[in-house]
C-alpha cells in the first residue's frame, strides 16, 4: 500500500506549511510548490479512485487506532468521485491562478497559495474523514481559511464580505459542534458508522434537535437558504481563482457534508422533505436575486447558491437515479462555474469594471475568453448537448419517476430565469455596442490551458456521458447503501 | 445509415465554416453552402435507414420514414437553397463564420427533430435547434435586438421546459420515450389520467408553430434574423412544432371519435384561426416588408394549426401540404425582402418604391409566391385553402371557424398586395436609380421556390403523395390522391389543371390581343408621368401612395387594434422583473440581518421540528 | 371744374402684334380620323367615327367663370348624355377637353399638360369667348388671348358666356366634325409640336416640362 | 374537353358572348335606369358597345409598365374563367362548360383574381390615386366578402355539397328555390352582392370627384376598353352564380329540351338576372355614399348577422 488517503491531505498540508520556508530557497516556489502537490494529489486520487471502484472501499486508520475508536479515513466509491473532483479541480485552478498577480512578489501570493491549499486540503478532509469530530475540524479549517481568502484584498469591500462570512461562518461552527456535543451525548461516539449504527436507538427529540444544528452549519456552507448572506460577497470579493474554487472545492466538501449526514447518520426519509422544499427556496431565490444583478461576480455567486439548490433537491429525492443527477451536477457545476468565474474574472481584469453593463461587445477583445464563457453559460443552463443538460435531465427524471410535477415545473421555471439572465450577458458580449476601450490583458498559457480543459470537459461529458455514469452510478448507490458503509468502517477484518 | 452521413455532413460543415472562415472569408459562405447541398443529396441518395444507440442509459431511436422524410426534405431543401442565398446575401458581413456554424448546426438539429423517433432526441435536437437559432437571431446587433432575442428565447424555453416536463412525467410513468411505446400506451391521449403529458407537450409545440397567446417572439424575431435564415426559420423550423403536434395528436385522430377528438378540434382549431385573424389584422398596418412579412407567417402557420387540428384526411393533407408550400412561397418571400434589403438598403415601404425595373426577376418571384400566398387559383397556395376549407365544412363541421379563417386568408389579400406594392410598385425614387438585380447566386434559390408554387398549382398530386405515404406511416388514413383533381368527402372536385389550363390559355391569348392590337402606337411611360392633376411632379418627388396605406381599413376594425399581446407580455415581464427586485433585498447586504436569518431559522427549525422532520 | 376726370387708357394691340398674330396663324393639317381612300378602310373609320362622335368623354376644364354651364348642361334639364357625353375624371380616359372660359397663363401649363396626357382622337371644345380673344380679359396681363396658338381647337362656343344650348350646340358641330373626319387635331399638334411649344414658352415663364414629347 | 372539342369550344365562345352582350346591355340599361329615374331622357340602351368601340378605335395608347399592361388581361381572364365554372344554364348541350371541374370555394377564390391582377397594374402606374383606390377597395372585399362566405357555406352545410351543379339540380328537381328554403342566407348573399357591384352606397373605390375614378385613373383606350369588357361579363358572372345560388338558376333539362328549351331557358336566365341586377342599381340611384370603413362596418353588422343566422338556420333545417 504506496499510497492512502492520508497523502491527499497529508501533501497539502504538510506543503503549506513548507512553503515559506521553500520560499526563502527558492523565490518562485510558492508558486510552483501547489502544482507538484496538487499533481501529486491528482495522481494519488486517480489510484484510489480506480482501487476503490475495483476492490471496494478503503479504511485507512491513523496510527493504528482501528474504528471506532481512532480516527479514520474512509473512501467509498462516493467520496472517491469527489475526491477526484475537488483534486482535479484544486490543480486546474492553480494552473489558471500560475500567473496570479505576477506583478506582486513574495509575501502575498504565498499568502494566497498557502491558503488556497489549505483550503483543498480541509475540503478532501471533509470528503474523506469518517469521524464526525474530525470533520468539524476540517470544516473550520476550511471555514478559516476560505474567511482569509475572502478578505484577501484588504480593502473595504474584502474586509466587510470576510467579516460576513466570518460571522455566519462562525455561527455554523458552533451549531456544528452542539450537533456533535448532542450526537455525542446520545450515541457516545464520533465515529460516523458507529453514530449511523447506534443512531435508531436515540431519542426522536434529541435526534432531530441535533439533525437542526447540523443541518444549520452544514447549510451554511453549502449556502443554503436563508443561511447563504455571506456568498455573494465571498465570491464577488475574493480573488478570481478563489471564487473557482468556493464552487469547485468548498462548494463540493460543503455538499458532501450535508449528503453524508442526511444519508449515513440519518434516514434519508428524515431530511427529503426538508431537502427539496429548502434546495427549491434556494434556487428560487437565488435566480431571482441573480436575475436583477448589475455585477458580473455577484450574478454568478447567485446562480452558484442555484445549482447548490438544485443540488440539495436531488439529494433530497433521494433515489439512485436522483443521486446520480446529484453528483453529476455536483461535477458539472464545478467545472462549468469554475470556468464561468475564470473567463469573468479575465473580463473583469480587462475592463477594471464588475458590472455588466461594462461587458457589452467584449468578444471582440476576448474572443476566445468570450467564446469559452458562452460555452459555460450555454451549458449551465442546460442546453445540449453540453453536460449541463444531462445532470438536470436526470434530477428531473428522478422527479418525474416519483410524479412531483409541481417541483419539475418549479424547477424548469426558474431555469427559465437562469437561463435569461446567463444569455442577456452573452448578448452583450457579442452584440451589443462596446462602450469603452480598456487595456487588454491577455489570458496566461497556463489559464488559458486550465480553461480549454475545462471546456472541453463540457463537451466531451455532453456528447458522451457514458465516460463517467458507470462511476456515478456506483457511488450514487453506495451512497444509499448506509449498511455497507457500516460494515465496511466497523467491521475491519 | 443516411442520417449519421446527413447529421455529420451537417456538422463537419458547421466546424469548417468556422474554421474557413478565420482562413479565407471567401471560402466561408461555399463551403456552408456545399455542405448543405450535400446533406441533401445524401439524405436523397443514401437510404435513411434506422439508427438506435443508448446513452446514460436512455435509448435514442432515429429513422427515416415517410413522415420524417416529407419534414426532412423541408428542411434539406429549404435550407440548402437558403445557403445558396446566403452565399452572396451574407457577402461582406462580419462573422460569417460565427453565421454559418450556427446555420448548419441549427439545420442539424431540424433535421433530428425530423427523424427522431423517441422524445428524448426530440428534445436534443429541438434544443439545439433552439439555441442556434437564437445565436443566430441576435445576430444582427445593430438592430438592438438583444432584447427581443431573449424574447425568442424565453418563450422557446417556456415552451421546451413545458416539454421537458412532460418528457420526465411520461419517462416516469411508461418508462420509454419511444414515440410508438407511448402511443401504444396511450401516454398522449387526454383520457389516460395522464392528460398533462400531452397538453404540456403541445404547449412545446405551440410556441415554434407561433400559437396565438405565444406567437409575440416571432414577428419580434424574424425581422431582425439575416433573412436568409429567417426563410429558414419561419419556413422550416416552425414547422417542427407541426411535426411534434402530427406526431402527439396521432393517437387521437385515430380513434376518430369522441370527446378528445372534439376537443382538439374546438382548442387548437380555434386557438389556430385567432391566430391567423389576428396576425393578419396585424400584418396588414405593417410598414416594413420584413415585419410584415413575420407577421403573415404567424397567421400561416395558423391555417397550418387548424388544419392540423381536424384531424381528418382531407384536414391532414392540408397541413402537410401547406407546411411544404408554406416553406416554399415564405421562404422566398423572406429571401425577396433580403434581396430588396441587400440592394436598396431598407425594406420600409415608406422609403422605398417603384423597384420593379430595377430588380424584375426579385419581383416575378414575389409576384409568384405572393399569388401562392393569397391563394388565388392557377398557383399551388390555392389547393392548401380549398383543402382546408373544405375540410372544415364537410368534414368538421365547424362553421363558424371556417369564417374566420376566411377572414383571415381575404384580409390577406390586403398585406399580400401591400407587400408588392410597397416594394415593387408605386413610383420610382431618384437615388432608386443606381438600385441593380441581385446576382444570380440569390435569384436562383428565389426562382426554384417560386417554380413550387407553380407546379403544383397544376400538379399537387406531387405532394399529395409523399404526403399521404407520410400520413399512412403513423396510422392515419391518407386515402387515394389524384395527380390534379381535389375532391371532398361529399364527391364534389375542382380540377386543377383544367383551372390552370384555362387561366393560362385565356392569359395567353389576351396578352397577345392586348399586346399586338395598335402596338405601334402604344407607347411605354415612366411612372412619373401620371395624369393626375395636369401638375409636373418635380423628379424628387414622390406621389406614392405609402403612409397609412390601409387607413380605412384600419378604422373598421377600430377598438381591435389597440390591444396588444405583445404589451401584455411585456408586462408580465416587467412586473417579473419588479418583483424580482423586490425578492432581491432579502439578501441586504448586512451582516447582522444575515445573522438574525440563521436565529430565526433555527428558532422555526426547532419549534416545528415534528412537522418538518 | 378743375378737376381732372380719371381716364382709363386702353391699351390696343399694335400693329406689330397684329401683324404677328396674322403670321403666326394656327396650322391647320389634315385630321387623324379622315376618312381613307381604301373601300375597306371607309366602312370601318365610318363605324369608328359613328362610335366616336356618340361616345364623347368629357374632361371639363373648369379655368374660368364658364364652368358653371357644364352641371347644366349635364344634367336633367339639357341631359347632355343622351348624346353620348358624360364625364370623365381623368385625362386618359377622355376625348374631349372643354376649355370653359378664360384661361390664365398659370393655369394654360396644366391645361397644356393634360391636353397632353390625352389619347388620340381628342378634341378640344372652346368655350366662350375668352378663349376665342380673350374676351372681357382682353387686357389682362396673364391670361392668354387666343387658346389656338397654343393647342389646336376643334370648336368655338361663343358667348360671354353661352348657355347650355349653345353648349349642345357646339357638340352637335363637333360630332358632324367627327363623322365627317375633320376632327381630332392632336396629330397636327405632335407635327407642329415646335410652333406650339415656342407659343406656349413665350407665355410660360417657369417653364419645366419634360424635354421629350410623351402623350 | 373530350371527343367533342369542337362542340366545347363553340359553347365556350357563346358562353362569353352571351355573357359579354348581356352584360354590356345591362351597363346601358342602367344608364338608362338612372337617366330615367332623374327625369332624363338619357343614353341609349347600347350606348356601352359605343363607348367600347370607341375606347378599343383609341388610336394612341400609353401604359406604365409590363403589369400595368396586363392589368385589363387579368380581369378579362378572371371573368371568362368563373364563366365557364359557372352552369349558366342547366342542362343543355353549349352551356355546362367546366362547371364540374369547380366548386364554390374556388369560385370564390378565383372571383378575387381579377381584382387583385388589377390592383397590380394599377399600383405600377404610381398614380397616388390609383393606390387609393386599391387601398379602399381590397378593404371593401374584406367586408362584403364575409357575408357571402357565410351564406355560402351556409347553403353548402344545408344541402351537403360544394357544387354549383348540384345546387342547381336540387332547386329544379324540387322546385323550391334556395331563396326560399334559406331566405337569410339569401339576404346576407344579398348584401354582399351590393357590394361586389360597386355602385352607390359602395362606391368609394372609384369616387370620380374625390378620386379621379380611382383605380382606373391611369387606363384609358384599349385598356380602359378591355377593363370595360372584363367587368360587363364579370357583373353577368355575378349575376349568374347568384341567381343559380338563389333564384333556381335558368333551364331545365326535362322541361326545356332542344334549340327553343336553350332560347326559353336564356329568356328565364336574363329575366331573373335582370331583376336581380336592378337590386343594387335602383339602392345605387338613391343612396349616397359611404366611406370605406362605414362600408366595411356596414357589411361586418347586419349582413353578418343575417349570415349568421343562415349558417344556425342551415344547421337546424335537417
Amino acid at each position: 500500500m504506496v499510497v492512502s488517503p492520508v497523502h491527499l491531505i497529508a501533501a497539502p498540508l504538510a506543503a503549506a506549511f513548507l512553503i515559506p520556508l521553500l520560499n526563502k530557497l527558492y523565490r518562485d516556489a510558492a508558486r510552483v510548490v501547489p502544482g507538484v502537490v496538487f499533481l501529486y494529489n491528482l495522481s494519488v486520487s486517480w489510484i484510489l479512485v480506480n482501487r476503490v471502484f475495483r476492490s471496494g472501499p478503503i479504511v485507512e486508520v491513523i496510527a493504528g487506532w482501528k474504528p471506532p475508536f481512532g480516527i479514520n479515513l474512509v473512501m467509498t466509491p462516493f467520496s472517491a468521485v469527489l475526491v477526484m473532483l475537488v483534486s482535479f479541480m484544486a490543480f486546474v485552478i492553480w494552473l489558471y491562478g500560475f500567473r496570479f498577480k505576477r506583478s506582486l512578489k513574495g509575501g502575498v501570493v504565498m499568502y494566497y497559495e498557502i491558503l488556497q491549499m489549505m483550503m483543498a486540503a480541509g475540503s478532501l478532509g471533509i470528503i474523506l474523514t469518517g469521524d464526525l469530530f474530525n470533520m468539524f475540524v476540517f470544516v473550520e479549517i476550511t471555514g478559516i481559511t476560505a474567511i482569509a481568502l475572502t478578505a484577501f484584498y484588504r480593502d473595504r469591500d474584502g474586509a466587510e464580505a470576510g467579516f460576513k462570512y466570518m460571522l455566519l461562518g462562525s455561527m455554523a461552527s458552533v451549531f456544528l459542534l452542539l450537533g456533535i456535543l448532542l450526537i455525542y451525548t446520545q450515541t457516545g461516539s464520533l465515529n460516523m458508522a458507529q453514530i449511523a449504527e447506534r443512531m435508531p436507538a436515540v431519542a426522536t427529540g434529541v435526534k432531530v434537535t441535533a439533525l437542526i444544528f447540523l443541518l444549520i452549519s452544514l447549510g451554511t456552507e453549502a449556502e443554503m437558504f436563508p443561511l447563504n448572506g455571506w456568498a455573494p460577497d465571498a465570491y464577488s470579493q475574493a480573488p478570481s481563482p478563489t471564487s473557482a474554487a468556493f464552487a469547485a472545492v468548498l462548494g463540493v466538501a460543503a455538499i458532501y457534508a450535508l449528503a453524508r449526514v442526511g444519508f449515513t447518520l440519518y434516514d434519508h426519509g428524515t431530511v427529503s422533505g426538508f431537502l427539496i422544499a429548502m434546495g427549491f427556496l434556494t434556487m428560487l431565490f437565488a435566480e431571482m436575486a441573480a436575475i436583477t444583478q448589475t455585477n458580473l461576480k455577484r450574478m454568478l455567486a447567485y446562480s452558484s447558491m442555484g445549482q447548490m439548490g438544485l443540488a440539495m433537491i436531488a439529494f433530497g429525492i433521494g433515489s439512485e437515479a436522483a443521486l446520480f443527477g446529484a453528483l453529476f451536477l455536483i461535477i458539472n457545476h464545478a467545472i462549468i462555474k469554475s470556468l464561468l468565474f475564470m473567463t469573468g474574472s479575465y473580463f473583469i481584469y480587462n475592463l477594471n469594471d464588475k458590472r455588466l453593463r461594462a461587458l457589452n461587445g467584449i468578444h471582440k477583445r476576448l474572443p476566445y475568453v468570450s467564446f469559452l464563457f458562452a460555452l459555460g453559460a450555454l451549458a449551465i443552463v442546460g442546453f445540449p448537448p453540453f453536460s449541463g443538460f444531462w445532470s438536470k435531465f436526470y434530477i428531473l427524471t428522478a422527479a418525474g419517476a416519483k410524479q412531483m410535477m409541481p417541483l419539475i415545473i418549479g424547477i424548469l421555471a426558474v431555469t427559465v430565469i437562469e437561463m435569461t439572465y446567463y444569455l442577456r450577458v452573452i448578448g452583450r458580449i457579442y452584440f451589443a455596442k462596446e462602450e469603452s476601450e480598456p487595456a487588454s490583458h491577455k489570458p496566461s498559457i497556463q489559464a488559458l490551458v486550465a480553461m480549454t480543459s475545462l471546456a472541453v470537459l463540457i463537451i466531451v461529458l455532453g456528447l458522451y456521458p457514458d465516460l463517467i455514469a458507470g462511476f456515478l452510478h456506483r457511488a450514487s448507490m453506495f451512497l444509499l447503501d448506509k449498511q455497507t458503509y457500516i460494515q465496511t468502517v466497523l467491521h475491519l477484518s | 445509415m443516411g442520417i449519421i452521413y446527413v447529421l455529420g455532413i451537417l456538422i463537419i460543415g458547421a466546424l469548417a465554416a468556422f474554421f474557413v472562415d478565420d482562413l479565407n472569408r471567401k471560402w466561408t459562405g461555399p463551403v456552408a453552402m456545399l455542405a448543405g447541398f450535400g446533406a441533401a443529396a445524401a439524405f436523397a441518395f443514401l437510404p435513411g435507414g434506422i439508427v438506435r444507440w443508448r446513452i446514460l442509459g436512455f435509448s435514442m431511436h432515429w429513422e427515416t420514414d415517410a413522415l420524417a422524410g416529407f419534414f426532412a426534405w423541408i428542411v434539406l431543401g429549404l435550407s440548402a437553397l437558403a445557403l445558396m442565398y446566403s452565399v452572396k446575401y451574407m457577402e461582406g458581413k462580419a462573422r460569417q463564420g460565427y453565421f454559418y456554424a450556427s446555420f448548419l448546426t441549427s439545420v442539424a438539429g431540424m433535421f433530428g427533430v425530423a427523424v427522431s423517433k423517441d422524445l428524448l432526441s426530440f428534445f436534443i435536437f429541438w434544443e439545439i435547434m433552439t439555441w442556434t437559432s437564437f445565436l443566430l437571431a441576435i445576430y444582427n446587433a445593430y438592430y438592438g435586438v438583444e432584447t427581443k432575442g431573449i424574447k425568442y428565447i424565453i418563450f422557446s424555453a417556456i415552451g421546451a421546459y413545458a416539454m421537458l416536463t412532460a418528457i420526465v412525467l411520461a419517462l416516469g410513468q411508461y418508462h420509454s420515450l419511444e414515440f410508438s411505446d407511448l402511443m401504444a400506451a396511450g401516454a398522449f391521449r387526454f383520457s389516460s389520467g395522464n392528460w398533462y403529458i400531452p397538453v404540456l407537450l403541445l404547449l412545446g409545440f405551440a410556441v415554434k408553430a407561433a400559437v396565438l397567446p405565444l406567437h409575440v417572439w416571432a414577428p419580434a424575431v424574424y425581422p431582425k434574423t439575416p433573412m436568409s435564415f429567417t426563410a429558414v426559420f419561419s419556413g422550416a423550423m416552425s414547422k417542427m412544432g407541426i411535426l411534434g403536434m402530427l406526431l402527439i395528436l396521432t393517437g387521437i385522430f385515430r380513434s376518430a371519435t369522441g370527446w378528445e377528438l372534439t376537443l382538439v378540434r374546438w382548442v387548437l382549431g380555434w386557438l389556430g384561426g385567432l391566430t391567423a385573424a389576428w396576425a393578419t389584422l396585424q400584418a396588414i398596418r405593417q410598414n416594413d416588408a420584413k415585419d410584415l412579412l413575420a407577421w403573415s407567417s404567424v397567421a400561416q402557420l395558423g391555417y397550418i394549426v387548424t388544419a392540423v387540428s381536424t384531424g381528418t384526411r382531407l384536414g391532414l393533407m392540408a397541413a402537410l401540404y401547406l407546411a411544404l408550400l408554406h416553406a416554399a412561397f415564405k421562404g422566398s418571400l423572406f429571401m425577396v425582402a433580403g434581396a430588396v434589403e441587400k440592394q436598396a438598403g431598407t425594406t420600409d415601404f415608406r422609403r422605398i418604391s417603384g423597384l420593379i425595373k430595377r430588380m424584375p426577376w426579385t419581383f416575378l418571384t414575389a409576384l409568384i409566391a405572393i399569388i401562392s400566398l393569397a391563394g388565388i387559383p392557377p398557383l399551388g397556395g390555392f389547393v392548401g385553402k380549398w383543402l382546408l376549407y373544405e375540410s372544415l365544412i364537410s368534414e368538421t363541421h365547424a362553421y363558424f371557424l371556417v369564417i374566420l379563417i376566411f377572414f383571415a386568408s381575404t384580409s390577406a389579400f390586403l398585406y399580400s398586395y401591400r407587400f408588392l406594392f410597397g416594394l415593387f410598385l408605386g413610383q420610382e425614387e431618384e437615388e432608386a436609380k443606381q438600385i441593380t438585380e441581385v446576382s444570380w447566386w440569390m435569384l436562383i434559390p428565389m426562382l426554384a421556390l417560386s417554380a413550387v408554387s407553380v407546379v403544383t398549382g397544376m400538379y399537387p398530386g406531387l405532394i399529395f403523395r409523399p404526403a399521404a405515404r407520410a400520413l399512412e406511416s403513423i396510422g392515419l388514413p391518407a386515402g387515394q390522391w389524384d395527380m390534379s383533381i381535389l375532391s371532398n368527402v361529399w364527391g364534389n372536385q375542382t380540377d386543377v389543371f383544367t383551372v390552370g389550363s384555362t387561366v393560362g390559355i385565356l392569359f395567353v391569348l389576351w396578352a397577345l390581343f392586348i399586346t399586338f392590337k395598335g402596338k405601334k402606337n402604344t407607347r411605354w411611360l415612366t411612372t412619373k408621368e401620371i395624369s393626375t392633376s395636369g401638375e409636373i411632379p418635380a423628379p424628387e418627388d414622390n406621389c406614392t401612395f405609402q403612409r397609412g396605406f390601409f387607413q380605412p381599413f384600419e378604422r373598421a376594425v377600430g377598438r381591435l387594434y389597440r390591444s396588444s399581446m405583445d404589451q401584455l407580455w411585456e408586462d408580465i415581464g416587467a412586473a417579473l422583473e419588479a418583483f424580482f427586485g423586490f425578492i432581491r433585498k432579502i439578501y441586504t447586504g448586512n451582516a447582522q440581518t444575515y445573522a438574525m436569518y440563521v436565529i430565526i431559522f433555527v428558532v422555526l427549525l426547532i419549534l416545528f421540528r415534528n412537522y418538518i422532520f | 371744374m378743375s378737376e381732372t376726370k380719371d381716364i382709363r387708357i386702353i391699351t390696343r394691340p399694335t400693329k406689330e402684334q397684329i401683324r404677328q398674330a396674322q403670321i403666326d396663324f394656327a396650322p391647320r393639317c389634315t385630321a387623324a380620323g379622315r376618312v381613307n381612300d381604301k373601300e375597306t378602310q371607309k366602312m370601318v373609320q365610318y363605324i369608328l367615327n359613328f362610335a366616336r362622335k356618340h361616345s364623347l368623354f368629357l374632361l371639363a376644364y373648369g379655368t374660368g367663370c364658364g364652368a358653371i354651364e357644364i352641371p347644366a348642361t349635364l344634367t336633367s334639364r339639357y341631359d347632355a348624355e343622351r348624346l353620348g357625353i358624360r364625364g370623365a375624371a381623368t385625362p386618359r380616359q377622355a376625348d374631349v377637353l372643354m376649355i370653359t372660359g378664360y384661361l390664365s397663363t398659370k393655369t394654360l401649363k396644366r391645361v397644356i399638360r393634360v391636353y397632353e396626357q390625352m389619347q388620340d382622337p381628342k378634341y378640344v371644345v372652346a368655350f366662350g369667348s375668352c378663349t376665342i380673344n380673350g374676351g372681357m380679359y382682353f387686357d389682362s396681363y396673364n391670361t392668354i388671348k387666343a387658346l389656338d396658338r397654343y393647342i389646336p381647337v376643334d370648336v368655338y362656343i361663343a358667348g360671354c358666356m353661352p348657355r347650355p344650348e349653345a353648349v349642345l350646340k357646339g357638340f352637335a358641330k363637333l360630332q358632324e366634325l367627327i363623322q365627317n373626319g375633320n376632327a381630332g387635331n392632336g396629330e397636327c399638334y405632335r407635327k407642329n409640336l415646335d410652333w406650339y411649344r415656342a407659343n406656349q414658352q413665350k407665355v410660360i415663364k417657369n417653364w419645366d416640362f419634360p424635354d421629350e414629347y410623351n402623350w | 374537353m373530350t371527343g367533342n372539342w369542337l362542340i366545347e369550344l363553340t359553347g365556350i365562345v357563346l358562353t362569353a358572348l352571351l355573357a359579354f352582350t348581356v352584360g354590356m346591355f345591362y351597363g346601358g340599361l342602367r344608364r338608362k335606369v338612372i337617366a330615367r329615374a332623374q327625369n332624363r331622357v338619357g343614353p341609349p340602351v347600347y350606348q356601352n358597345f359605343l363607348d367600347l368601340l370607341k375606347l378599343q378605335g383609341k388610336t394612341t395608347n400609353v401604359t406604365h409598365g409590363l403589369m400595368t399592361h396586363l392589368a385589363p388581361v387579368w380581369v378579362l381572364v378572371a371573368a371568362i374563367t368563373a364563366l365557364l365554372f359557372i352552369p349558366v344554364l342547366h342542362g343543355g348541350l353549349w352551356f355546362p362548360n367546366f362547371t364540374f371541374k369547380g366548386d364554390l370555394i374556388f369560385l370564390l377564390y378565383l372571383m378575387v383574381m381579377g381584382s387583385l391582377g388589377m390592383a397590380l397594374g394599377v399600383g405600377e402606374t404610381g398614380n397616388p390615386n390609383g393606390a387609393i383606390g386599391v387601398s379602399r377597395g381590397l378593404s371593401l372585399i374584406t367586408g362584403y366578402e364575409i357575408p357571402f362566405v357565410l351564406s355560402l357555406v351556409a347553403i353548402m352545410i344545408q344541402f351537403h355539397t360544394t357544387s354549383l351543379t348540384d345546387l342547381m339540380h336540387y332547386q329544379q328537381a324540387t322546385g323550391h328555390w334556395i331563396a326560399r328554403e334559406n331566405p337569410f342566407a339569401f339576404l346576407a348573399a344579398l348584401f354582399s352582392v351590393l357590394g361586389m357591384f360597386h355602385y352607390s352606397p359602395f362606391d368609394i373605390i372609384g369616387a370620380p370627384a374625390e378620386l379621379a375614378s380611382g383605380p382606373m385613373s391611369e387606363f384609358g383606350g384599349k385598356y380602359l376598353g378591355s377593363l370595360m369588357t372584363g367587368g360587363s361579363i364579370f357583373a353577368f358572372v355575378k349575376l349568374v352564380l347568384i341567381t343559380d345560388l338563389f333564384l333556381g338558376g335558368a333551364g331545365h333539362p326535362d322541361a326545356y329540351t332542344g334549340a327553343a328549351g336553350v332560347l326559353l331557358g336564356l329568356v328565364e336566365l336574363v329575366i331573373k338576372t335582370f331583376l336581380l341586377y336592378m337590386i343594387p342599381v335602383s339602392i345605387g340611384i338613391v343612396m349616397p355614399r359611404f366611406r370605406t370603413e362605414q362600408a366595411v362596418r356596414f357589411f361586418w353588422r347586419w349582413p353578418l348577422l343575417f349570415g349568421a343566422l343562415g349558417i344556425i338556420w342551415a344547421v337546424f333545417w335537417k
